[in-house]
């Protein structure tokens, strides 16, 4: 019934002597908030760039809607529907807000070089369509109004609305969110989570990577624990919590208590 | 720029020549002398009295010895200074750039010292009182072979057309008369190392050294030569010609004999008279072979014009009819391809001073 | 023709050369304004056009019309290949790459056959339109509509989502890629385009000056275009044309008006000791040059916010 | 220690801080909480000497406003800079010994401290000479702190320390923060989770629109409806 | 040949690698586009010159006076041309460098016209030692060799074991955060300029004297060949700046003693070789890898 749309079997990825990723097998279903958490280091940053294609796994495949993406080159991958955000924000500092938005959009387009230069109605109404969009996003993630600033001069915490912006532009199959909320109050961190929960339900399928894991239980519905570049745990958020080898390498004891409290709210 | 220390004021009647050389950039010392050498021609007949009594004033135009710069230098004198003709003061490259448009604006034009094949085909404009390289490269090979008995000649020229024409032409001679041409190897102009291209010139055995270029690298190349050991004759061509080579290659230049169109120890008293003033103008230098090209170039041009006034058809016509002029360089005439016709003279180079050997009209 | 009569041709060359220079500047600007990438090699592709066009009508006596408009199609295809380098190289050494390059491609001018060797290439033809051979006046009004055409294309590229790509590559390669920018596609791209004005450039050079030789296309054009370009303002149209016109005319009005009042003898070194002083001064108090796309504002949170480029060893999170 | 008053830093037409005026006693942790452009990290920058600002910033009697960051330093102020900043191509050792750069030590002293701080962070153990720009997002966080931990302040400032770090590293970082404050260490701290930063504050400001909205205990601060509702979610 | 062929590209390396090893400090660590090391080289060979027909200084010191003069004057370039530009786009540095070189380049013409002039008697004679009937060096060349890896060893002693050695790499790499460890920033950057001015000073000074000749323009091509060698080596790389440098003048020196008839020549040659190595490795060849654990 619900499709798989994300099929990784067995990828590693190796730097000189360090296994950053070794051997990971993961499914994700289409629809699916899916959670991906554990120790820094861990290589769960290591697994996005292999899936947006910036690595090349040393090993394994990744099938992405029955289509082998292992290997291709990143931009043929954000044309088929993946699109990500940056843990350490790379926004276009000296360009304003839009601009950056609208970047996201450029898969999604299709202005050759002949009808730029012509200056066809079409390459003209494709802009405003992708002014018209952005701006849409914009308001979505709280940055209305912002538009005309320059990304560089945002604060740490609107910088990465804005890389979320660009990332769901163009509307992905797949979005995934590398530490969305990093510098984000508790406040403006549930806003995300509304965010995303709507993403969801105009079809986007999401992975996040978050060290929030009270925030990560309460809206994952499939959570994936790395350590070491190994998968440990691949479960429900219930499950996950419980399981001692999590609680080992990442949680900490006493803190179980509280991230249980969250995850029930 | 126009030059104002030629003393004469700008009036109606005075003749404006134009002047165009390299006044900045890697050459402009080059372009400098050549300037400053017409400069001295002018002020001469100025003080005479002037070109049938009217003042000459030089214009004087940088080309950075850059083509594109050298052609609109060349279209300001003639159309904005409106010259009645042109001393070309500069390289091949520029030269060549700007001759064709003398020749369709019917601009009287003397080239100095550049020695592109090219330049004086296309009208009848434009003459050059340097012999072509053909000829500077012939009266070599025969001086090698005939007078020096040198079998296996090494030639070393520098990569621009100045280099090649001279050396294809002395090579051709040296075959005809019998000699082996037994290494040839490029250099480009800067270059201060040549001890890989001598290893090679020095494997190769020579009795002869033929270098083809200018003063710089030919006093390194006397220089390093020395270092590794080879004890061939060295010969050269015009290049050689200044002051400078001696100094910056000291002791090693001695015996190396060279071809030019100008010593200033030469005894006819256009030379003399040449070099006087000049010493009393530009008072540290040394006349050379440039300023005394770029001197006669002024001068037959100075001479034309007293004789055909500054209607530009009739001065290029009485530019080409120069015959036997006393030029500082030897008699100068023009043949029928405006070339000029005039004696080769040869150098050597002895204890620390240049010296006449003999000359010849080839 | 009345017109020709009209005009002192030393000023009609000033200007053709001037806009030569500014087709060279736009390009230029294409490559290194828009898309990031620093070409210190420019004049290189400056010389493939206009060699291309000589050789084609001088030895292959061809149309110079044909032969103008096949050196275009030979540059596009050339600097697409020579603009490969910089897929691979990392973007700090760039510069010295295409440097490298546009010496070689010199030398190769200075020596091969093809291209007339140490002696250049000479009698490149006058191209005619209607029976008219276009000198003077009316080859500048020609260049005058190619530079038109040209400064059109320009805005139009950069302002469509070509533009967009090239200005992402220019900030940030791994974003492009991962906006589904086909990088390399836009790189290549970029080089073909930028160096297809500048062999449209050399072309109409080569029928100008009817004789070329190796030493109008060396390393000193390639870092004076660069200067203009960026004095004038990287990516920005306005910027190339002030850019080029001021440093460009700068040594022309040395020629057209008289200085009394230094040593005569000295003036064209003083005119190089100005044009390097400006070149200082103007980076100085208008880095981004004097159309730079960054106002005040900008430019202090640019220095603020500068976060030296780090390629080479980082980790991409 | 530090008492600043009236300051105010403008970027172009953006008046990001306004009239601020806050002060930090010696050997107290004072934490700076706000949402997202209220001008916490703008603030610190200033008093760090990384950007020009208006006001007069006091330290320990002398006038910190317009001295270069450099010397700020000397005086016994360090940072741990909002988005890390690590050196990227400086190995993991080098990068702590740029953190001791203002001080005069030996080199076995120096060798020493480091390797109290890799106790501190194992993790960076492992990767001592790693190239520090290779390094995971945590993992340079870790770095950023000890290596702002090398320079031995009066005076640490820390623009969210806990950012992208596991919930274990977290809880050890704050852990650390407490512990260098018993030692005596004055310490003024950003940080997104307030929860956290009111455990180890003495107290607090609240910044909005860069202005300072309230100002009192952590425990007082804890209980205020306003803050609970808006930063302890 | 082929020996007298190797001393003579060991030769030139060494001059190759003396010229780079200034620029290896400012270009290879502190990564600026530095245009005017060139100029500063000739500098360099003036000053001895001016000192030795002047002050009648004798060699050393009029070598010490010029690293001393080029020093400043390098030390001047950055505080004029390029501090003012910190924080903006390279090419900003590279076209005010440009501007510089001009500048100097044409004041120097003033001065002293185009043309080559002779370096001064220094006492030191030029001596020829014949190592075998068809191998020679000369004692020049063998200055040359030491100052180069005189040169080099400090500088990599400079780099390795000083705080400051380190704190040019940080400045390179994150100005910001240098200064927020302490680190003054313009001093920093300072020293940078005046050790590699002073190392370019050498340069210019013992190729003058090894070649007898000294001229406004000859730092042109050295500069850029520096460049080459600097990019060739991997940036700020000691080694790769000796092995940039020998591969450079072991290059030109076969290509100019065994090929003939090419098609470029042999300046041409070693920016083919850069291209080609970059192409296969593209951070040079000691440069530090992409990933690297
Ligand atoms: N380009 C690289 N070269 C060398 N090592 C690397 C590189 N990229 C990552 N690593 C190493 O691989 C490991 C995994 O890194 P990764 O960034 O994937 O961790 P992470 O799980 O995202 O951690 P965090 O939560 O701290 O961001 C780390 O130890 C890191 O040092
Ligand atoms: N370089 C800059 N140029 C222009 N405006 C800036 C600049 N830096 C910050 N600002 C503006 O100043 C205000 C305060 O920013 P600041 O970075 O101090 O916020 P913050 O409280 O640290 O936020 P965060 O929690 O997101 O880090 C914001 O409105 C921001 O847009
Ligand atoms: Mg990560
Ligand atoms: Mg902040």
């Amino acid at each position: 019934m619900v499709n798989i749309l994300l099929k990784i079997e067995g990828i590693s990825k190796r730097f000189g002597g360090l296994v950053a990723v070794n051997q990971v097998s993961l499914a994700v279903k289409e629809g699916e908030i899916f959670g991906l958490i554990g120790p820094n280091g861990a290589g769960k940053t290591t697994f996005f760039n292999m899936l947006t294609g910036i690595y090349k796994p040393n090993e394994g495949t990744i099938v992405f809607e029955q289509q082998q993406v292992q290997g291709v080159k990143p931009f043929r991958i954000a044309k088929l529907g993946i699109s990500r955000t940056f843990q350490n924000i790379r926004l276009l500092k000296d360009e304003s807000v839009l601009e950056n938005v609208m970047v996201g959009m450029f898969g999604k387009t299709h202005t050759g070089l002949w009808s730029a230069i012509l200056g066809l109605g079409s390459a003209k109404k494709e802009e405003e369509l992708v002014k018209e969009e952005s701006r849409k996003i914009l308001e979505l993630v709280g940055l209305a109004g912002l538009e005309d600033e320059l990304a560089g001069s945002l604060s740490y915490g609107n910088q990465r609305r804005v890389e979320i912006a660009r990332a769901l532009v163009s509307k992905p199959k797949l979005l995934l969110l590398d530490e969305p909320t990093a510098g984000m109050n508790a406040d403006e961190t549930n806003e995300i989570g509304e965010l995303i929960r709507k993403i969801r339900k105009n079809g986007t399928t999401v992975i996040l990577i978050e060290h929030n894991v009270g925030w990560v239980m309460g809206l994952c519905d499939r959570i994936a624990v790395f350590d070491h570049g190994e998968k440990i745990a691949d479960d429900e958020p219930e499950k996950i919590i419980a399981n001692p080898a999590v609680i080992e390498a990442y949680i900490g004891k006493e803190d179980t208590e509280e991230v249980n409290k969250f995850a029930a709210n | 720029a126009s030059d104002k220390s030629s003393g004469s004021t700008k009036s109606k009647d005075s003749i404006k020549l134009g002047w165009v050389g390299p006044l900045t950039g890697p050459t402009s010392t080059d372009g400098t002398l050549s300037r400053n050498a017409a400069q001295l021609a002018i002020e001469q007949i100025n003080k005479e009295g002037g070109v049938n009594g009217k003042k000459v004033e030089l214009v004087t135009e940088d080309d950075q010895g850059k083509p594109e710069e050298a052609l609109k230098a060349v279209q300001k004198l003639i159309n904005s200074d409106k010259v009645a003709g042109i001393v070309g003061g500069g390289y091949s490259g520029p030269m060549k750039t700007v001759t064709p448009k003398v020749q369709s604006a019917k601009v009287p034009m003397v080239v100095a010292y550049a020695v592109h094949p090219d330049i004086t085909k296309g009208g009848d404009y434009v003459n050059r009182v340097i012999y072509t390289a053909d000829i500077q490269g012939k009266a070599m090979a025969d001086y090698a072979v005939n007078d020096l008995k040198k079998k296996n000649i090494a030639v070393l020229y520098v990569d621009i057309d100045y280099g090649i024409s001279i050396y294809s032409a002395f090579k051709d001679e040296a075959k005809k008369l019998g000699a082996n041409v037994v290494i040839e190897k490029p250099f480009k102009m800067g270059d201060k190392d040549f001890s890989s291209i001598l290893t090679a010139v020095k494997a190769s055995k020579p009795d002869a050294l033929y270098v083809v270029g200018y003063y710089n690298e030919a006093a390194g190349i006397v220089t390093q030569s020395k270092e590794l050991g080879i004890d061939a004759q060295f010969l050269g061509v015009d290049g050689f010609d200044s002051p400078k080579f001696l100094e910056l290659g000291k002791e090693n230049t001695q015996a190396a004999t060279f071809t030019t169109s100008f010593f200033a120890t030469d005894t006819r008293e256009v030379v003399q008279h040449f070099v006087k003033a000049w010493h009393e103008k530009y008072k540290d230098s040394e006349p050379d072979m440039l300023s005394s090209q770029s001197y006669d170039a002024t001068e037959v041009m100075l001479e034309a014009m007293k004789k055909a006034g500054t209607d530009r058809e009739k001065l290029a016509k009485a530019i080409s009819e120069t015959k036997d002029f006393e030029g500082t360089s030897g008699k100068i005439s023009f043949n029928a391809h405006h070339e000029v016709v005039k004696p080769v003279i040869f150098m050597t180079v002895k204890d620390g001073k240049f010296q006449y050997v003999k000359s010849l009209n080839y | 023709m009345v017109l020709e009569a009209l005009f002192n041709p030393y000023y009609v060359d000033i200007v053709v050369f001037l806009i030569i220079y500014i087709l060279l500047g736009l390009g230029l600007n294409l490559i290194t304004g828009y898309a990031g990438q620093v070409s210190l090699g420019h004049a290189a592709f400056f010389g493939i056009g206009a060699y291309s066009s000589a050789i084609l009508s001088v030895k292959a006596d061809l149309n110079p019309w044909l032969a103008i408009t096949l050196a275009i199609v030979i540059t596009f295809v050339i600097s697409a290949i020579l603009g490969l380098p910089s897929l691979r190289v990392r973007e700090d050494f760039l510069a010295i790459t295409t440097l490298g390059m546009g010496l070689i491609i010199q030398s190769f001018f200075k020596n091969s056959s093809i291209t007339g060797g140490a002696y250049g290439i000479d009698s490149i033809p006058t191209p005619s339109l209607f029976g008219m051979k276009l000198e003077n006046m009316s080859y500048l009004i020609f260049l005058l509509i190619v530079m038109l055409i040209g400064i059109y294309a320009v805005r139009r590229m950069t302002q469509s989502r070509i533009g967009r790509a090239w200005m992402v590559i220019r900030e940030d390669d791994i974003v492009a890629q991962s906006m589904g920018i086909n990088t390399t596609y836009y790189k290549v791209l970029v080089f073909a385009i930028g160096g297809a004005y500048a062999g449209a450039a050399g072309a109409l050079f080569a029928h100008k000056v009817s004789f070329i030789s190796s030493d109008s296309f060396g390393f000193a054009v390639s870092a004076t275009l660069l200067s203009m370009v960026v004095i004038g303002g990287l990516g920005s149209i306005r910027g190339t044309l002030f850019g080029v016109s001021v440093l460009y005319l700068l040594p022309e009005f040395f020629r057209l008006f008289q200085f009394t009042f230094i040593d005569m003898n000295y003036l064209d070194m003083y005119k190089m000791m100005i044009y390097g002083l400006l070149m200082v001064l103007m980076m100085r108090y208008r880095p981004n040059g004097i159309f730079g796309k960054k106002g005040a504002k900008k430019v202090m949170t640019k220095r603020l916010h500068k976060k030296k480029a780090v390629k080479g060893g980082e980790h991409i999170a | 220690m530090l008492q600043i008053k009236n300051l105010n830093v403008s970027y172009g037409s953006i008046h990001a801080v306004r009239n601020l005026s806050l002060e930090v006693q010696e050997g107290e942790a004072v934490a700076l909480i706000g949402a997202n452009g209220a001008g916490k990290t703008t603030t610190v920058n200033a008093i760090s000497g990384t950007i020009p600002s208006k006001g007069s910033i006091i330290y320990q009697g002398k006038e910190l406003n317009g001295l270069a960051a450099h010397k700020v330093v000397k005086e016994g102020i360090v940072m741990v800079p909002e988005g890390r900043r690590i050196f990227p191509k400086l190995s993991v050792v080098n990068n702590l010994i740029m953190g001791a750069y203002a001080r005069k030590t030996s080199k076995k002293e120096l060798q020493q401290e480091i390797e109290k701080i890799f106790v501190l962070f194992p993790r960076l153990a492992e990767r001592r000479s790693q190239m520090a720009g290779t390094l995971s997002g945590g993992e340079q966080q870790m770095l950023a702190v000890g290596r702002a931990m090398m320079a031995k302040p009066k005076l640490l400032i820390l623009d969210e320390p806990s950012m992208g770090l596991a919930p274990i590293v977290v809880k050890s970082i704050f852990s650390t923060i407490n512990r260098i404050k018993q030692e005596g260490l004055t310490i003024l701290l950003i940080e997104q989770n307030a929860t956290m930063a009111l455990s180890v504050a003495d107290r607090g400001y609240v910044l909005e629109n860069g202005e300072i909205r309230f100002h009192d205990t952590a425990k007082n601060l804890r209980e205020q409806d306003v803050v609970k509702k808006a930063y302890l979610g | 040949m082929l020996a007298q062929q190797l001393i003579n590209g060991l030769a030139i390396g060494f001059v190759y690698i003396l010229v780079s090893v200034g620029l290896t400090m400012v270009y290879g660590v502190l990564k600026l586009l530095h245009f005017a090391h060139g100029v500063i080289y000739m500098v360099g060979a003036f000053s001895a010159m001016l000192g030795m027909i002047y002050f009648h200084l004798p060699f050393p010191l009029a070598l010490l006076l010029a690293m001393a003069v080029s020093a400043v004057i390098g030390m001047g370039i950055e505080r004029f041309a390029y501090r003012p530009l910190r924080g903006g786009h390279p090419i900003t540095t590279l076209i005010s460098g440009v501007g510089v070189a001009i500048l100097l380049e044409n004041f120097f013409q003033v001065i002293f016209t185009s043309d080559t002039l002779s370096f001064p008697e220094t006492g030191i004679e030029n001596t020829i030692y014949h190592l075998t009937q068809s191998v020679s060096i000369t004692n020049y060349k063998f200055y040359i060799v030491i100052a180069g890896v005189i040169g080099l060893g400090l500088l990599y002693a400079f780099l390795k074991f000083t705080k400051m050695g380190i704190a040019i790499q940080a400045v390179a790499q994150d100005m910001r955060a240098a200064s927020l460890m302490g680190v003054n920033v313009n001093r920093v950057v300072s020293v940078t300029f005046m050790i590699g001015s002073a190392l370019a000073a050498a340069a210019g000074v013992l190729v003058a004297l090894n070649y007898n000749s000294l001229f406004p323009s000859m730092g042109s091509i050295p500069g850029l060949k520096a460049f080459c060698v600097v990019v060739l080596g991997g940036l700020g790389s000691i080694g790769g700046t000796v092995v940039g440098g020998l591969i450079l003048g072991l290059v030109e020196t076969m290509s100019d003693g065994y090929l003939s008839g090419m098609v470029i020549d042999k300046d041409a040659i070693a920016f083919v070789i850069l291209i080609v190595i970059l192409l296969i490795k593209p951070s040079g060849l000691f440069g530090k890898k992409v990933e690297k654990v």
